[in-house]
């Protein structure tokens, strides 16, 4: 099976390349090559879910270790990359189907279909390697094709918050290329699971508290957590909207959150200032980002502003993992605590990208993203009105929907672990979320029509139907994520790769126990 | 050769300031200009010639693009509201004032953090290899490749390669988006 | 009937120093494994050629769009051809992707080092390509503009 | 030492332009000094004394040479960083044309 690990970076790129040469001779090839390929990278994402051992490790160009030192590039495959995978490939495959109806409006088809695949490309790359270097570079893929994507409308509004993004987040990359260029200097290597032992070796000093925080700044920044968050609501609410699924869904986890996971679990030594910092910093999110989602009258501003507070709760869940892990308490909170941040990355994933489709699908209809011109939606959308119903109580925290069970471990997990100012948080700013999810229920769907042109507006198209109807399903469906068979092929082996923290480096060097 | 170095990055310091604080745009991107030859420079002396010659190249078609996009503009900067006039004196407005202090107390304090995390490292002229040991000692005969940068950017790093290859592309393919004429039908 | 381009004296300089130009670009992408220099950097010199082309005789922006159509698909091609290379390593010898699946050859000749002189060379067409493109693209914006 | 402060300095510069300034241009220049600093700093921690550049002509000392792996990051740097200056610059000239200004405070959505 370890054949098969390049093909996640090989085929999205040769898409992109292939819709680039041939989109002159053949129009459609875009709309029909992405969703394709996306399908065929969702299937292999999922077959890796069913490896044969724990960790997969594929040298690429054949470089074995040289005096026990990588000198390659590696592609390592662990529970929380193979999670991470999935997420990708699926959200992209179920954005892409959708692009194909909504990307009508615009010109320039080309273009966007192989910004896609780059930028699914980048976030593949990003959370398969082993290297620091690597990491960066496809980072930079996928953060400018999200650049070019939140500017594809080239309207003023799109252009500008491009412009915004792009200055914040070129300052992001240099302070990540800061903090590698500064632990080149100190350990010598690339690669994270050498640097993990080099760290190991030379215990705890100054320069490493300055790279984390340089790292904490620059993932943050490119993960919008709030003192950094300035970007997300204009970038996330300009560009269109299957982008902005993909925006919000995955690339700022698998850009900032994913690298921040991976970096402080297996690379660094936990440190318990660092923890408690990353703790509060998700907590602060979790308050502030719902804070300023509830004056918003712009739909997909408001949806942008929860998933700076949702994004807090996976982080709070993680942050309280890495707290009780480094000051050695129980090992069962700490794997309660990580397994609810990454259940509800997962959760997060799937809610946010259907909200951000019904408003791209709504949208698409009424020509409209105001709450206040909109109105009585649900007689005549009634699929759009039936799955945003579905991804609102998700994202709430009503009981048979996912994004409860995530939410119940966060707030177990902080109750058990003493963080009880967390868990009243975590449960106020939930139900403010509902309040907030519930008056564009009464505005948009529910009610008189406020539209100004009295015509009847017909449902979305089949193609913007039916992923919205299939993430509606996973809405539900991913509640079984907490029954122990389905938790244990998916969910407990990415926990098992951030708690064992230094296990990460063994399969790598070859030092297998 | 250490004096050497550090009067050109001074050199560059100052050129940058002049950058941020000219009229002219047209001058601004042209002192921009030191700051970049003056990189090369330092590319020669540190033993890296491979990357001076990319650098000049890149610094020159940058320089191109640039003045092609300042020549449609007034090329006059825009006009920085950081000083009042009261009675003929010039005052700087307190909020300027707030800025200013916060900003220099934050640049101070990065670089005192800077300072102090660096202090233990190598310093300049010793480098502790680990991970390059085996491309200085093996790499010559393993890839066959007399240059050793090209060793490692098309053999052992050939991965990197690609996706720098690809971040220029994504650049083309978005610069052709953003240039559209019209976006909506 | 406006002139396009600028005078003479400069027309007449471009016709003599591009070619030697490019062939200078030409030679740092094939000796990159040899000599310092390389894809990259040969491919910029290669660009540059171009450019002087077009900032000296300048051209009317149907043609411009059309070379730009050219190559851009050209800077694709060769970034896919890169792709393939390292594909390739996967098929032949010992199935890894990016393995320098060739001969080593005598260090110092012009056809050693396996795939590296190959790559070089693909890597310099595709940012010859890429930055003639990008100078393009900017060139018809203004222009189409007006 | 001095020179790895001067470089941070060089890249402080390039902050307190991209923070400071209200023109486009001068913050995407702004940009392009923190990343020319950047590249700076990575070839200093590369070069060893007396080093030579990692050419092999006739069996030179392998201990002898400048470190290449920085070299090759540098390299990558450069083209990322040509890559973002230049889509930042497509992106003003077309914010140039809509609002002719380069002025970032005419630019009305830019507030968190």
């Amino acid at each position: 099976m370890t054949a098969w690990i390049p093909l996640l970076v090989i085929l999205p790129l040769s898409g992109a390349f292939l819709i680039a040469i041939f989109s002159g001779m053949f129009k459609r090839i875009g709309g029909i090559l992405t969703p394709l390929f996306m399908l065929i990278l969702t299937c292999l994402g999922f077959m890796f879910f069913f490896r044969e051992t724990d960790v997969l490790v594929y040298h690429i160009g054949g470089w074995e270790l040289y005096n026990g030192i990588p000198v390659g590039i590696h592609f390592v495959v662990d529970g929380l990359s193979v999670l991470m995978v999935a997420i990708i490939n699926l959200m992209g495959f179920l954005a892409s189907f959708y692009s194909v109806s909504y990307i009508r409006k615009f010109t320039g088809e080309k273009y966007y279909y192989a910004l896609f695949c780059l930028m699914v490309a980048g976030m593949n790359g990003v959370v398969l390697t082993g290297d620091l270097f690597n990491m960066f570079i496809f980072l930079e893929i996928a953060v400018i094709s999200s650049y070019a994507l939140v500017a594809f409308g080239i309207e003023r509004e799109e252009l500008e918050a491009s412009f915004k993004y792009q200055v914040l987040g070129g300052v992001a990359s240099l302070v990540i290329l800061l903090g590698i260029a500064l632990i080149y200097w100190n350990t010598g290597t690339l690669n994270i699971a050498d640097i993990a032992i080099v760290l190991k070796e030379n215990g705890d000093n100054k320069l490493i508290s300055f790279v984390q925080v340089l790292l904490i700044a620059g993932f943050g920044l490119k993960a919008a957590m709030i003192p950094f968050h300035a970007w997300l609501p204009d970038a996330h609410s300009s560009a269109p909207s299957p982008i902005s699924a993909m925006l919000s869904g995955v690339l700022i986890k698998a850009v900032g959150v994913y690298a921040i996971m991976r970096l402080f679990f297996n690379m660094f030594t936990l440190s318990y200032e660092i923890s408690m910092l990353i703790t509060v910093i998700g907590a602060v999110s979790m308050v502030g980002g719902v804070l300023l989602a509830v004056g918003q009258w712009d739909f997909k501003r408001l949806l942008a502003y929860h998933s700076i507070s949702q994004m807090g709760y996976v982080v709070l869940g993680v942050g309280m993992g890495m707290v009780i892990l480094s000051v050695g308490g129980s090992r069962d909170v700490a794997v309660l605590a990580i397994a609810g941040g990454l259940y509800h990355m997962v959760n997060h994933a799937v809610f946010k990208g259907l909200l951000f489709l019904n408003a791209g699908a709504v949208e698409y209809k009424t020509g409209t993203r105001m709450l206040r011109e909109m109105g009585g939606l649900s007689n005549n959308m009634p699929l759009t009105s039936a799955t945003y119903f579905s991804a609102s109580m998700a994202i709430s925290g009503i009981p048979p929907f996912n994004g409860f069970f995530s939410k119940l471990l966060i707030i177990i997990a902080a109750v058990q672990g003493g963080f009880y100012l967390m868990a009243i948080l975590a449960v106020v700013v939930s139900i403010i979320t509902l309040a907030s999810f519930l008056k564009v229920h009464r505005y948009a769907f529910i009610g008189f029509s406020r539209f100004k042109n009295k015509k009847m507006f017909g449902e979305a198209p089949f193609g913007m139907g039916l992923p919205m109807v299939i993430l509606a399903v996973l809405c539900l469906g991913l509640s079984l994520l907490i029954i122990p068979f389905f938790r244990d092929i998916f969910l407990s082996p990415a926990v098992n790769t951030l708690i064992h923290t230094l296990d990460y480096s063994q399969p790598i060097l070859g030092l297998l126990p | 050769m250490e004096v050497l170095i550090a009067i050109i990055i001074v050199l560059m310091i100052a050129g940058s300031i002049y950058t941020l604080h000219s009229r002219d745009l047209l001058s601004a991107v042209i002192s921009y200009g030191i700051t970049g030859f003056g990189l090369v420079i330092c590319f020669l002396l540190l033993q890296a010639p491979d990357l001076a010659i990319a650098q000049i190249l890149v610094e020159i078609i940058t320089l191109i693009i640039m003045i092609s996009v300042i020549r449609i503009s007034t090329r006059e900067d825009v006009t920085e509201r950081s000083t009042i006039h009261i009675k003929g004196v010039r005052y700087i407005n307190m909020r300027t004032a707030a800025y200013i202090v916060t900003g220099a107390v934050f640049m101070i304090a990065l670089l005192y953090f800077f300072m102090d995390a660096t202090v233990l490292l190598d310093p300049f002229g010793v480098h502790q290899v680990r991970m390059s040991a085996a491309y200085m000692e093996v790499g010559a005969a393993i890839t066959g490749s007399a240059n050793l940068v090209a060793g490692v950017l098309f053999d052992f790093r050939a991965y990197d390669t690609l996706g720098e290859a690809t971040i220029l592309i994504t650049a083309v393919i978005g610069i052709l988006t953003v240039l559209r004429l019209k976006g909506r039908r | 009937m406006m002139t396009r381009g600028m005078t003479n004296i400069v027309k007449t300089t471009t016709r003599l120093i591009c070619g030697v130009i490019f062939i200078f670009g030409i030679y740092l992408v094939s000796h990159g494994h040899l000599t310092p220099g390389g894809g990259f950097a040969g491919g910029t010199v290669m660009a540059g050629a171009f450019i002087l082309l077009v900032l000296a005789f300048g051209d009317d922006v149907k043609h411009l769009r059309k070379t730009e159509e050219g190559s851009s698909t050209l800077e694709n091609l060769a970034i896919l051809l890169f792709l393939l290379m390292g594909v390739a390593g996967m098929l032949f010898g010992a199935n890894v992707f990016f393995k320098n699946f060739l001969e080593a050859g005598t260090m110092g000749e012009l056809f050693s080092a396996g795939v590296i002189p190959f790559l070089n060379i693909l890597i310099g067409i595709e940012v010859a390509a890429a930055l003639f493109t990008v100078f393009l693209a900017f060139v018809i914006f203004k222009e189409e503009e007006k | 030492m001095i020179l790895y402060i001067l470089c941070f300095i060089l890249f402080l510069v390039g902050l307190y332009g991209v923070i400071t300034r209200r023109n486009v241009i001068k913050i995407v220049l702004g940009i392009c000094i923190m990343e020319y600093s950047l590249n700076l700093l990575l070839i200093l921690i590369g070069y060893v004394d007396e080093g030579v550049a990692p050419i092999v002509v006739r069996e030179t000392m392998a201990s002898k040479f400048v470190d290449p792996l920085p070299q090759a990051m540098v390299l990558t740097v450069i083209v990322i960083g040509l890559a973002t200056t230049a889509m930042l610059l497509a992106i003003a000239i077309r914010v140039y044309k809509k609002h002719g200004t380069f002025d970032i405070r005419e630019i009305k959505n830019l507030k968190g």
